[in-house]
Order: structure tokens, then C-alpha cells, then sequence
């Protein structure tokens, strides 16, 4: 392992206090417990907040912001955050309407929330996301994962919440794009866990892992390395027949997320939106607004992830609405 | 058992932990994300730091401080379960003092039956659950019984180890292997390894003294 | 080498596509020759003009935009562009004010801008860029190599082009900046160029190359793997020594940009800026603008680039004014 | 020589830098950024779809076309040199139909400088000059000396080579190399390289003719 750090026990500190620091105009950041604020504070509306393990930068901490998340509760690389983080962060930033965490479907994020919500002295709610389509025809029974379509809801959910909306129309909203949105990703190399040390899975030059989890799980198959059309057309075809399966419209405005893993350079990220976008227009989608970028990461692997999510115009206007965070910034 | 044993447990627990570094590590790795040893050594060690505060507290508060502390601490899927087993755990021993062997089945018992809920998970899932359940079972049994706390030691260690190895052959229905479907298959689950080691670190420290 | 793509030569024409379908909005995208130029053409202004070979995205085609650069002409992976590509997109951007070029020093680039310029029946100016200060006392005779603080001048150029102003204030603005700028980086990891198909040079876990340049060259020595508070440090004193060397101010307002160069996580970039920010606050300075992430990257090496700006009122000023591009974006 | 032996010579310089890629590529990996080859290979396969044009033209137009072709087609250094070498060969043609041996040493003379004009450099700092000045100037002096062809071509691909080697122990002054100080010492110069096999490829083709 070759990573730019000190003691791997203190990486996490010093990153995330210098993720603070360089956004000192945006953020403020409290350790034990730990979490990051919007430096400015909201009065009056739904807060929301996100959390989940680091090594997914700028997700969550980089999503906070005006016109998205009021807070975010980084846990270790790969580890959900604690409940005393969560309230913690509520308690600093309830505006007097009510909480609403955006979580993403892990067993371990899923309890820890849970068991937040069973203390927490504000009305709350919760939307968790589930976007991955990676895994098919299986008999797992706790759902799908939550990956990069979290971006989207954290950031048009955040739109609706600065309009004073209550809690209610913000879960709603946030629950209507999760079933809007699929994704699916693949991993040319696997991520290294910086307290492990080591890779977390090996593969070979001539394999890739078709629908890894953004925390280096395994997915769908462990395949051949083909040529990237390849790749993103299996890609696109899975959305597509999670978008059948879910009985929605396989045509009309859609945005198309390519987000990259950690260590995947934009030339790549935009050879794969570039097919992406003639096959989803071929099937009758219309691309409508694009993100390509490392948004949800997994640490320093190699591959990319593709979203789809279904606009319709009131996803589109919370969309484009003016956001500024770290990782996010227009409008403004 | 008194605040004292749980901190002598707590000690050949972590230790246990420690040795087992790459069993557990390479198991999560195989089928999860690879954080389940760097998140239980997390555990381990901050027990371990707290060894003055829980000796002078009741068995059962000190089973709750180690819980909420746990809750604090851990995070991931194992936290919260880790933390819901000690909570419990130390409400139904809260008011006795020094413990017999029986209700410290029950407590056990208990401390797994949290487990289930906040996981809503059965035997046969693929969890930390299938060393837990037949654990507890026989612990119960056995404490009814009125066998020897060595009888029970040795039997449970047994037990924990069929447990563990029955996570072999089975699907994944719960936790991140969850979505692997039929390539879970022939890995061991990493929290079923770690409440193993764990088992048989306590069941060797009480077959020692 | 393990890459998203479907056949090395038609790797750029196909990254290209897809960087123009995914901004849309803001660009347009012409072939044979092959340039990048704002969808909204400018009027009576001094239009800016850079490239430079591809691999180092979103440097420069992302930068095209109001705010920031006319055009862009992208050669090939880590090979200049060429006249004729210089010439056509000044032929499509020229609004009747000039052609400022500005151009990363290197044999390569120089000559074929000199070429155009030979050629061009415009007004025109070159900023050559030179912020690298990776090899010191050497006996070279072409000067610095131009890197990541190019997106400095690149940013505050064309904030003041869209004032009006003319050519030779745009160059003396250009100039001035590049004096003031300085950067290092450092590898962990080699970059692969794809045509070659292997890493540009061998090193082994326990090295870095220390004061590499964003095509991989060599850099000022290989040296031991150390822990980060190591690297930066000496990275920060080089910096700092360059800055005595050029006999500008240790102390006052800078902009610290931490550029990632392709496969360097943001959770490492951050833990290098926390270390970076408390050395040269230590050293009497004041940061008060920062940049972190991807911005002038070597494909896909694992590594990173410290740059130190040294403000005053008329940089900070063009700093912050609005841009929007695919690459950098704010204030609108 | 007239645009017909152009094109055949321009095929055996494609074939012979075809078939020395390794050593190209490798030397511009240890002290450049290892696009040479490429860059090379990239000029070579466009001079090479241009055949039918060129034949129709003068040796002078020919050469030009070539250059202006490989200033649009190369980049980086090599591109803009390559091209004035070409450009100012044509220019010293220009009018002249079938060329004798002399002219075609000062045309060759004349692209020389204009490869030292473009690029501000001397023999001595490392780069492709290292080759082609002693080249320039063997072919000059034998040529005046009204020596044949197979001579020259015989004492060429030894200057060449001589000259290659000779860029093997210095510090680069000019190029992507002149960054590295010391360390660029004990590696040849890439251009030097290519041009050293693009000497030979041309000589053997005159030596086999
Ligand atoms: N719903 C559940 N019920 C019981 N045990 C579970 C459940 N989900 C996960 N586990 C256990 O937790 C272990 C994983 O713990 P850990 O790696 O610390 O957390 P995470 O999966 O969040 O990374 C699994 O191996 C499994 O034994
Ligand atoms: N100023 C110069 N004068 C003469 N030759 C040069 C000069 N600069 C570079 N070269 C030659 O160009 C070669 C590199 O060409 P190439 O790799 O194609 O371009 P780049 O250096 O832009 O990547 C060097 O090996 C050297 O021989
Ligand atoms: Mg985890
Ligand atoms: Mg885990
Ligand atoms: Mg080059
Ligand atoms: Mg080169």
C-alpha cells in the first residue's frame, strides 16, 4: 500500500481537518463526536443529514452546503457512522422542522440510523437509498445497496428543503427519485482499505468485477476485460431492465451520472459517458443533464459507476437550483 | 461473575482478537468490505482502556457502559449489534450482584435475542447469529442443567466452531454478503469467526481458573 | 495496462465526444483539426487560447468557458498540439481584440504556438507558463516547466479578458502570475500512456519520484517512501525556497491549490492540504483562497502537486470573479 | 533523387522505425515522457497513405507537403523540427527537377539549420542534432568531394551512429530532458535515436539500389 499519510489511526483526522480547513468558508467541523455543519445555519426548514463510512470523498462531508446537506457524520473508511455522531449533527443543526437523514442501504448504516432515530428528540424521517441494480435474481432479502444516486437526492432533496418544504415533501421527494434512479458499476482494480493494508480483493489483469459495491464488495461476476463499449453496454443493459423491472418508462429526460471510483482519469470517465449516452439515446432516453466526476468514490479504485435517474420537472428544477458545496457548486 | 471477571474476559477477548488478525481480516475481505477486524480491534481496545471505570461499577452497569461505549465506538453492521447484545445483557442482570451460572445463560440469551431483533436476522442467515443462537441454546440447556462451568466451557466452545463452520455452505441473507447470491458460498462469515474467537477466548479463561 | 477503452487511436476523438456531449451547453467540439471552443461566441474581447497535449483533464478543454479560456486545442496523450489546430480555433474564436495564447513551457509547446504565431493574422500575445520549481541549480537552459499553476493564470486571465481589457494588460496580468506561482509535485506511482500501453517509468513501494513532472519525467531525485508530513514538507520548503529564490514575500495572502494528478483520492489530497496549510502558516503566510482536487492531472499517476500563489487585491479579485466551465465553476 | 525515390525512401523510414519501437519508446520513458515512438509512428503511417500525391508532384513540393503534412500530424518537439527540416529542404530545392548528389547535401544541410533555428539549439545538448549535424556535415564535405553514393551512404550510417552514441554521456540542454540535470546521463537521446535509424533506413536504400 502506497498512500500519502502519517499513522493510518490519525489519517481520517488530519484528512478531514484539512478538508475543513480548506473549506473554512463552508463548513464547520467538530470531533468526538465527529461531524461537519454548514458553517452558516439554517432557520426554519427540514435539515438534512447524511452520513455513512469515509473513503467515499466528497460524499457525504463535500455535499454540505447551501442547497444540499446540513450536516454530514463521516464513520471510518468503509464503517458507518455512531448514533452519537447523528445526534450530535441534529442537535447542532435542527432549524425547528424536523430531520431527515438520507442513509444508504447497509445493514450497518441502516441500524445505526436506526437506533439514532430511537433517541432523537426531533421529528425526523428517513430516505434510504437504494440505487444499485448490480445484483439480479437473487434471494438476498435486505435490498439493494445504496451509491452514486445518493448524490442526487442529497442535492435535489436539499433543493426542496431550502424552500421551506416540510418533512413530509422532503422524504417524498427523496423516495421518488431513489426508485428513479439505477446504478450499476464496474471495478478494473480493487480498493485498499488503509487500515488493512492491503487490497481487499485480487484480480488480474484480463478480468474486471462487473457490479462491485463502492466499498470493493464483490458483484454481479468476476468477467473478462473487454473493450469499454463493451463494458458500458452491459452496463446500460442492466439499467435499462432494472428500469423494466421497475416498471417505469424506458424513454424521456434522464440524467446520466458517470461517476469514477478514486483512480480512474476523466479522459476514461468521458469515453465511457460518450457510449453511455448514444446507447441510452438509442433506447429512447433523452439526456438532459450530465455529471461526470468522482462523486461517490471507493477509496482508490479503479472503475466507474453509471446512473441513471428519471427527471421529471420537479427533479430537473431542484436540480439545477443553486448549490454550493465542495463537491457541488452552480447557481452561485 | 462480577464487573472484575468481565473485565478479565474483556482482556483475553481482545487479546484473542488480536491474534486472529488475518483470519478475520482475509474472511471480510472475501465477501464483505474489510473493516471487520480494524472495527472489532477498535472495540477491544477502547474496553480495554476503560478497565479502572467498569471494575468499580456492578456487573450490570458495567455491561452497559461497555454497550453504549460499543454503540460509540464500533459503528458499522457490527456496532450497533455488539452494543444491542451488552444493553440487553445488562438489563436483565440490573439489581442482582454477583451472577450464577444460570442467569448468566439468560442474560446471554438475551443479549442474542437483542442481537436478532435490531438485526431482524434468524439462524441460517450467514451471521454473526449462527455461532450466537446454538451458543446461547446450549448454554441455557446446560446451565439448567446445573452442569459444571467447565462442562459448559468446553461444550460451548464446540458449538461456537460448528456454528462458525455451518456459515460455510449458506447463502448470504443478511449483511453486505447479502447481495453476493450464490458466490457467498464456501467463504466462512467474518462476524460468525470473530463471536467464535470471542466464545473461546472467554470458555478458555473460565476452563483456566 | 488496464483502461476504459476500445482501441488506443480512437481513445481521444471518442473522450473528446464525450467530454462535448456532456457539456453541451457550454462548448462546441470540432475535429481534423481538433479544437474546443465556448458554445456562446465572445464579442470584442481578448480571446484566450491554450493547449497542450492530452492527459492532463480537465486542463484545458475544461477550462473552456465564460470566465476562463475561448478555446482549447488538445494534441495528443502528452504531445503538443499542433499550428494548424492553433490556428483554426483562433480563426472560429477571434472577437476583435487579439489572441492571448497561453502555453505550458515546453520545447514541444513553444515551438508549435512560435509556429502559429508565425502564421496567425491576428494580434497576438503568449503567456508562457513556468511554475514547476522541481529542478533547481541544474545546468538546463529551457526554463521551468509549466504545470497545475497554469489554471491559475488560466482562471484570472480570463476574468479579466471578459472586463474589456486589452492584449497587452492580459498578458502583463498572465505574466505577473506566473512569477508569483509555484509548484511541485510528487509521484507514487508511474503514469501509462496509453498508445505505449506500460507505466512510463518503474518504482518500487517503497520510492517516490520527487519533483515529477505531469508526464511522468523524472524529477529531482527518487527518494525513500516516506510518511506524508515528510513529503510535504520538503515539498513546502521547496516551494518556499523558490519563492526567497525569486525574491517575492514568505508572508502575506496566498491561494494553496492541492492538485491531485488522476489516481490520488481526495481523502489523501486533504490530509496533504492539512499538513501544507500549518507549514506555510508557520512560515508567515496567509492562505486565503484554496483549491483541492483534480486539476491538472498526468493520466492515471498516483500522485500530487503543491502550488503556492501569492496574492494581491487585483489576482484575488479575478480569483473569485464568476466562471463557468466543466472544470472549474462559480459565482454563477 | 525526384518524388518517387521520396516516397521510397519515406517507406523504408516507416518500416525501420516500425521496427525499432522498443528501443524508441523505451528511451523516451527513461528521460522524456515516452511518446517519441509515437509520435514517429504517427508521422510515418500519414507520410505513407500520401504516396500517390506525392509522386505527382516536384521533389521540392513533395518535400514540402511533407513537412506542412507533419507539422499537422506529429506535434510535440519532434513535430515542429521534423517539419522545418522538411519545409527548408523544399525551399533550397525549389525549381531544380532531378537532383544530383551535391544539391541534396545542402538541401539536407539546410533543413539541419533549420531544425538548430526552430529549436534554439547546438550540437552538444542532447537532442536529435547530435545525429544530424555530423551527418550534415559528412554528407557535405563527400559530397563535394564528388564521392558516390554508396560511399557516402556507408560513412553516414557510422556517423550517425557515432553521433547517437555520442548523446549517451551528456547533460540535455534542450528538450523535455534538460530538467533532469545529472540524471539524464547514461541514456541516449530519443530523437537521436530516431534519426540515427531514419539515416540508416535511407542509406541502406541506397546502398541496395
Ligand atoms: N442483520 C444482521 N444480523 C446479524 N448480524 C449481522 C447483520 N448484518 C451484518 N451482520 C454481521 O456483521 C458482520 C460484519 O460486520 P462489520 O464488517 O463490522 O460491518 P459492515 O458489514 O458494516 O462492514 C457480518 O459478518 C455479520 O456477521
Ligand atoms: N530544442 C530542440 N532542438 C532539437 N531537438 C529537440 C529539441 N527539443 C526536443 N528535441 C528532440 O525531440 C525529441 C523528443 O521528441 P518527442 O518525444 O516527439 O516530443 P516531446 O518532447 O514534446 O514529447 C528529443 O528526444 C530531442 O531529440
Ligand atoms: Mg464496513
Ligand atoms: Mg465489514
Ligand atoms: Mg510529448
Ligand atoms: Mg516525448
Amino acid at each position: 500500500m502506497k498512500k500519502f499519510l502519517n499513522n493510518v489511526d490519525q489519517m481520517l483526522v488530519e484528512s478531514l481537518s484539512g478538508f475543513a480547513a480548506a473549506h473554512s468558508d463552508l463548513v464547520d467541523i467538530q470531533f468526538d463526536p465527529t461531524f461537519v455543519a454548514r458553517k452558516q445555519k439554517s432557520d426554519n426548514k427540514v435539515v438534512l443529514i447524511s452520513g455513512g463510512g469515509s473513503g467515499h470523498e466528497p460524499l457525504h462531508a463535500g455535499y454540505v452546503g447551501r442547497g444540499m446537506l446540513d450536516a454530514a457524520c463521516p464513520g471510518q473508511v468503509f464503517t458507518s457512522p455512531t448514533p452519537d455522531q447523528m445526534l450530535a449533527a441534529a442537535e447542532a443543526v435542527h432549524a425547528g422542522k424536523g430531520v431527515l437523514f438520507i442513509v444508504k442501504n447497509y445493514a450497518g448504516d441502516v441500524m445505526n440510523f436506526e437506533m439514532t432515530t430511537e433517541m432523537l428528540p426531533f421529528e425526523h424521517a428517513t430516505v434510504l437509498t437504494s440505487d444499485d441494480c448490480a445484483v439480479v435474481n437473487s434471494t438476498y432479502t435486505t435490498g439493494r445497496r445504496g451509491v452514486a444516486g445518493t448524490v442526487i437526492v442529497e442535492k435535489c432533496v436539499g433543493s426542496l428543503a431550502e424552500t421551506g418544504a416540510d418533512l413530509a415533501s422532503c422524504k417524498a421527494l427523496g423516495d421518488k427519485i431513489n426508485v428513479r434512479t439505477s446504478s450499476i458499476g464496474a471495478a478494473l482494480t480493487s480498493c485498499t482499505v488503509p487500515a488493512a493494508g492491503r487490497p481487499t480483493f485480487d484480480i488480474s489483469e484480463d478480468e474486471i468485477e462487473m457490479g462491485v459495491g463502492i466499498h470493493g464488495e464483490p458483484g454481479r461476476r468476476r468477467e473478462a476485460m473487454r473493450e469499454a463499449d463493451a463494458i458500458v453496454g452491459d452496463m446500460v443493459a442492466a439499467i435499462v431492465q432494472d428500469i423494466e423491472a421497475k416498471q417505469l418508462p424506458t424513454h424521456g429526460d434522464i440524467l446520466l451520472l458517470v461517476n469514477g471510483l478514486g483512480a480512474t482519469p476523466l479522459m476514461e470517465l468521458y469515453l465511457i459517458y460518450n457510449t453511455a449516452a448514444k446507447l441510452l439515446t438509442e433506447k429512447g432516453f433523452h439526456i438532459t443533464r450530465s455529471l461526470v466526476g468522482n462523486y461517490t468514490t471507493a477509496i482508490d479504485m479503479a472503475g466507474a459507476s453509471l446512473t441513471v435517474c428519471l427527471l421529471d420537472n420537479e427533479i430537473t428544477q431542484h436540480w439545477d437550483s443553486p448549490v454550493h458545496t465542495a463537491g457541488l457548486r452552480w447557481g452561485c | 461473575m462480577n464487573s472484575h471477571t468481565i473485565s478479565l474476559y474483556a482482556a483475553a477477548i481482545r487479546h484473542a482478537i488480536l491474534d486472529h488478525e488475518a483470519d478475520i481480516e482475509c474472511l471480510d475481505r472475501e465477501i464483505g468490505d474489510g473493516d471487520h477486524y480494524i472495527n472489532m480491534k477498535r472495540g477491544c481496545e477502547v474496553i480495554a482502556s476503560m478497565t479502572d471505570e467498569l471494575t468499580a461499577l456492578s456487573a450490570a452497569d458495567a455491561l452497559n457502559k461497555i454497550g453504549m461505549k460499543l454503540l460509540s465506538t464500533i459503528g458499522g453492521a457490527s456496532g450497533p449489534l455488539f452494543a444491542s447484545f451488552f444493553m440487553s445483557m445488562s438489563k436483565t442482570l440490573k439489581g442482582s450482584e454477583t451472577l450464577n451460572t444460570l442467569q448468566m445463560a439468560l442474560a446471554f440469551e438475551a443479549g442474542v435475542q437483542a442481537i436478532m431483533q435490531r438485526g431482524k436476522a434468524q439462524a441460517g442467515e450467514k451471521t454473526m447469529l449462527d455461532v450466537l443462537i446454538p451458543v446461547a441454546n446450549t448454554f441455557k440447556q446446560m446451565a439448567e442443567q446445573d452442569k459444571s462451568s467447565q462442562e459448559i466451557a468446553t461444550a460451548l466452545k464446540q458449538v461456537a466452531s460448528t456454528g462458525l463452520e455451518s456459515t460455510r455452505n449458506m447463502l448470504a441473507t443478511k449483511g453486505r454478503a447479502s447481495g453476493l447470491g450464490e458466490r457467498a458460498i464456501g467463504h466462512l462469515d467474518a462476524g460468525a469467526k470473530s463471536c467464535e474467537v470471542m466464545i473461546h477466548a472467554v470458555c478458555d479463561a473460565v476452563l483456566i481458573s
